[in-house]
């Protein structure tokens, strides 16, 4: 983890000097991250195979390689805290609790997914745990982050919205009045940048000015600026605990929190862009040279090596994550296909014909039990 | 004083639902550019910083796409914001946000996450203000299903329909006209003797609940010759055209529909079975709009009570211009609405 | 080999249509994302960038308002830009640059600066990519004076309408179909045999001049009995439900508007002066669509021909959603259409 | 003014070494520039009358106070560099050569405006002199201006773009999106920001992050940054004079030239927003304290300091500029309305009915020739 150059030096200070959270981690907790990690690796590994027999269809944005950031950045968070990401979402669907059967669902397109199989892959929304959605407008989700925000600091509340984004949405006019609106009113926003270099075929210098240095791009709004790893979870985790903690208002006062920052969590995405790229544009080296990296092999060896878990820990994790996304996909499978009546609910809250009212998803009542109302 | 006489500004309707509403409910709050500082580029928010504080009314840099998606984040969890767009020309630069976020959240998320916001500004040419600034995005947005739109054209309607829009759990696209922002003041022309019972004004009991409905079209003037159907500042221009043909002896039947959604057709329906003709008038152009919308539907469903084309009066179909007289030319005006109704009621 | 044989897919008419245009006249260019390294998300524009290096063919960054406003400004400085959006539906971002700069340009600066420029792209729903990735975007801009719309439904429509397009000097919006994008390739359904002459490609000499006119609608299939009006992707559920009604007997005309500014209204009135009843097929939203127009206008101008109602047939008025089943139950397939015209015709 | 942050330091210092280029402009030249700035005043004064008088309708945004940003900076332009600007527009038409009466019979609404009367005041178009317009949406001509970059490059053309902008541009995502790519293509773009502090009643420090340093938002996209002061005529003179020659592409090779920059040009301006503008937002005192760096008056000062002009040639420039602006009124009051037919021309350059074909402007047609045709 780098250093992060915010405004208060002292925290900064403090933060290098203090013990890295992630030392405090119980081993529980680890294994947690370690499992969440590889739930998404397996979750995504089927979710290709799926893909590929045409269970899944439109595009389906694979999240492997990335785990680290979800589950470190998630673990950094209050349940209670907001998130809300672009459309390769379903890590953070997963690293923030979604069940995986939901997940698959959705993507399946059944009536039992996160979104009734209304939203698929990229739009993964689950209201129990706080998940704002995955959104598919590349930068769209700057400004509801922001918003998220911003009903946070109204109701005087100290949570903390994270915000996702990829390099890509760096270029977006609406990640830039996001980044201005946050700075200028010091919401709790976290921006976290998951930066992997590529936008489809699209290398960030080919794209993106300052590349090099992008605390520029925060700089331009007296923004905080971090810098982690994305290959490791516990340096993302590091960096998530420091500056969600500055960034939480205490009492919910705003002037008792740091602000928002822009966090440049680098990283890398080992499948293509969609299921459909060719991936010319990187060679099989670096990819290669990448995969050394693998943020769960090192977390898993990290473990082993501290003789806080053994291979045969690790080894029943993964199963036991094979398990639940082999359970993921039969239950996908097996649940039924929303109703052609399905066409005219959910359209408005309070419909008027030929609209419905609509039920809330299976997960949503489940967790929020029967009575519980769109909001 | 009677209702009739009670002068209430079109801006007044608009700033005291939104006290209200307000004063009522913690949760919302107003937000957009000069909103509150300054008081309103057109001083539909005057005095509301000084009574809520800058924590509910909040003036924003030039940033629409952020502060229209802020709104529909801040939505999601739970708020209810007033987004005011000093006019609906700048709501491009927010597209987006504004068509593509708010009205499919509530479809894309299952039912999850509604939308409960009101997008609200000065919508329509007339002010020679040049074609980027003149926009009447009616047709534009009315095409887009998931969001509800509401055109007041009276101060009574602008204060009923805007606390109902802001009650509303969806996201309501609200369009006011700058050019009737100050009806209703002393020395403007005022067509309250139209108005069933004087209701030009909202009551004067100051009723904290006094909601004009969504989907209720308002039979503004009763006529048996021919149905004039409209909305928003055009219903002014087809009552200066039902006083001029009143003095040719034809006594036209002029609909607000206060809401294109949803859309009141049974009203337009009962008065076509009654009037056998039907002319649109809509503000926006002609093509693919709502005033086509509109015929069609008549067509669809009254084609055997018709006793002519239904004929659709709209903007001319160019950009506006700034010249005055040339603008003035291209709206949908009173002559146009009366040659219109003559040359479709001439043999009746 | 006859021309009805030749397997020439759509897209290899987009990229040709370029290709030729581009070394014809140095000032036209490609912009967009992934057009040169990517060669394409849709491999449409696949080796171009080998062709013409990367000063013609040019990869930007997801920055829709920027490079859509780019080729604006490069248009009015004498270019003549291709702007590719890799879906339409992205174009809601640049909505401010793309209807509010480049079709009001010449207008507003009294006839000085024109804006040559085509904005092309995916456009239409059908790839389960729910609802931000799936917007037909005709009945929202088709509504817009200033720019031209054109919708090609068979490859060689693809390439003569983008040639055409290239060298048009106003502002073309272009909206192609990815759902088609194959079509005419090996193993495609194809409705050739409807074509006129079969002419499902483009000629085979590669004339360099071969153009489609702008305003000059395709009747595809001649029939008697109902009019079918429609363009872009909706042609081929048009194509498939005549195909079915024919069993029925029912020989149905179809017409491929081609493009909707300008509008072919003469050959739709032929038609439907010939056969008496009219449906409009359009894939966009019904509210407010392109499809409310052309009822509208067949009303205006046919009102005593029509023996029934115009029926129009559109995506299904709610946001587009993932599941392919209520996807493509959403979309104006085969079956409602063929529903509409045995509805209409049914005592002819 | 103030050093400009370029990349390469050598030019940087042989600018400050060098002799100020203000410095060799001839008396002529001085007084053809306080003469330009003169009728902008007058013009505009005339406009604010004309406006009370409702011979002008719509909005009418009024210079006066930042006549030496559009008089110096294009004075420091080649004829054939174009310009673009936003609403605020009347002094860069008369600056750039729009003969005043053109530019007045547009306000008017005459078919002898520039625009023949279809733009109004936040609209002036002028093909012969390279103006690109007045362009009446917050930011929107930023990425019209890199259009134009684009096509000098394009066309290896040895020109640059000088595109003005407002400070409250700098929040829109237009200006956010234009500047990278700008930046990434190094056009020969100059974003000139007319930093008058206020968009209509927001103060810089209220809605743009980073306001105390601007520079940030030019190193956000790794871009020159210059500042100059805009009450100033010789200094904004200076500074674009440099920034010009930096910019422009050497042969048009884009590789010879430093590319983009930003140049923040602080200036004030001394009338409300528009007409329309109560003014509530800035005190009396500050307006006043502004007065006294009136541009015109500091530099007829200068001149005459420096017995380079006389007060009686002073005087008799602004007699000359009245002059001109009250035969730009009687021209104007005297011009035809447009023809109602003008309604459905100019729509399409290739127009089908009801559209037609139509004329260009008077103005267009004597400087071009009979034979000049839209573009
Ligand atoms: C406004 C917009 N333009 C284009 C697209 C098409 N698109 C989808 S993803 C993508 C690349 C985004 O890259 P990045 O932001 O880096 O995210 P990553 O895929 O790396 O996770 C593009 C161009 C889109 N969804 N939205
Ligand atoms: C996108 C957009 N939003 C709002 C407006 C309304 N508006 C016109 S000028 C202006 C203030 C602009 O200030 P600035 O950019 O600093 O320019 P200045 O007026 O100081 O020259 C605003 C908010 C607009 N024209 N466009
Ligand atoms: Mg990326
Ligand atoms: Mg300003």
């Amino acid at each position: 983890m780098t250093t992060a150059t915010g405004k208060k030096s002292n925290a900064r200070a403090n933060r290098s000097d203090d013990a890295r959270p992630s030392e405090k981690l119980s081993d529980e907790q680890l294994l947690q991250m370690l499992y969440d990690m590889m739930l998404i690796r397996r979750f995504e590994e089927r979710a290709m195979q799926s893909y590929m027999q045409q269970k899944i269809g439109g595009f389906c944005h694979i999240y492997i390689g990335q785990e680290a950031v979800a589950v470190g950045s998630v673990a950094a968070l209050r349940p209670d805290d907001p998130i809300i990401t672009a459309y390769r979402d379903h890590g953070h669907a997963l690293a923030r609790g979604m069940h995986p059967d939901h997940c698959m669902a959705e993507m399946f397109g059944k009536i039992t997914g996160c979104a009734k199989g209304k939203g698929g892959s990229m739009h993964m929304f689950d209201r129990p745990n706080e998940m704002y959605g995955g959104h598919a407008i590349v930068g769209g989700q700057c400004p509801l982050g922001v918003g998220l925000g911003f009903a946070i600091q109204y109701q005087k509340l100290d949570r903390v919205c994270l915000c996702y984004l990829g390099d890509g949405a760096l270029n977006q006019g609406a990640f830039h009045e996001a980044m201005n609106l946050a700075a200028i009113w010091k919401l709790p926003v976290l921006f976290a940048l998951e930066n992997n270099m590529y936008s489809m075929g699209t290398h960030i210098e080919r794209g993106t000015s300052a590349a090099h240095d992008l605390s520029k791009k925060a700089a331009a709004y007296d923004m905080r600026y971090a810098e982690c790893d994305g290959m490791s979870t516990t340096d993302v985790y590091d960096c998530f605990v420091d500056q969600v903690a500055r960034t939480r208002p205490v009492d919910g006062d705003p002037d008792n929190s740091e602000g928002p920052a822009l966090i440049n969590v680098v990283t890398y995405r080992y499948q293509g862009h969609s299921m459909s790229d060719p991936q010319k544009y990187r060679t099989r080296e670096e990819v290669g040279e990448k995969q050394n990296e693998d943020p769960i092999t090192t977390l898993s060896r990290q473990l082993m090596d501290q003789q806080r878990a053994t291979q045969e820990q690790v080894d029943e994790l993964d199963g036991k994550a094979k398990q639940a996304v082999r359970d993921a996909v039969k239950f996908a499978d097996q649940s039924p296909e929303p109703d052609i009546e399905e066409l005219y609910t959910d359209v408005y809250n309070e419909p008027y014909p030929p609209y419905r009212k609509g039920d809330l998803p299976e997960m949503v009542k489940k967790a929020e039990g029967d009575e519980s109302d769109s909001r | 004083m009677t209702q009739t006489d009670r002068k209430y500004q079109y801006r007044q309707g608009l700033r005291e639902a939104m006290v209200e509403e307000m004063h009522r409910d913690d949760r919302v709050f107003l937000m957009g550019e000069e909103v509150a500082y300054y008081n309103g580029a057109y001083k539909v928010t005057e005095g509301m910083l000084d009574t809520f504080g800058p924590r509910r009314v909040v003036d924003t840099p030039i940033s629409e796409t952020g502060f229209s998606g802020l709104g529909i984040g801040a939505a999601m969890y739970g708020l209810r914001p007033i987004i005011e767009f000093m006019s609906w020309s700048f709501c491009l630069v927010a597209a987006d946000q504004i068509i593509n976020n708010a009205p499919k959240m509530l479809y894309m998320s299952g039912g999850q996450f509604g939308v409960p916001i009101v997008f609200r500004g000065n919508n329509g040419a007339g002010g020679q203000l040049g074609s980027t600034h003149s926009w009447c995005v009616e047709s534009l947005w009315a095409h887009v299903p998931g969001l509800k739109m509401v055109l007041p054209a009276t101060p009574r309607d602008a204060k009923g329909l805007l606390k109902t829009a802001i009650r509303d759990p969806d996201p309501v696209f609200f369009l006011e006209s700058e050019r009737i922002l100050g009806i209703g003041a002393h020395g403007d022309k005022d067509f309250s003797r139209y108005l069933q019972g004087g209701r030009w004004a909202p009551p004067e009991d100051e009723d904290e609940d006094f909601l004009v409905p969504f989907g209720k079209a308002n039979v503004v003037k009763s006529g048996d010759d021919c149905t004039i159907v409209t909305a928003g500042r055009p219903l002014h221009f087809a009552l200066e055209a039902a006083e001029q043909l009143e003095k040719e002896q034809i006594d036209v039947e002029v609909i607000d529909l206060r809401t294109y959604r949803p859309l009141d057709l049974e009203t337009i329906l009962e008065s076509v079975r009654k009037t056998n003709y039907c002319i649109v008038v809509d503000q926006s152009w002609p093509f693919a709009s709502v005033a086509s919308e509109i015929a069609a539907q008549v067509y669809e469903h009254a084609l055997d009570d018709l006793d002519n084309k239904v004929i659709r009066v709209n903007n001319d179909d160019v950009p506006a211009p700034y010249n005055r007289q040339l603008e003035q030319e291209m709206l949908p005006h009173a002559r146009k609405i009366i040659e219109a109704v003559r040359s479709v009621t001439y043999n009746a």
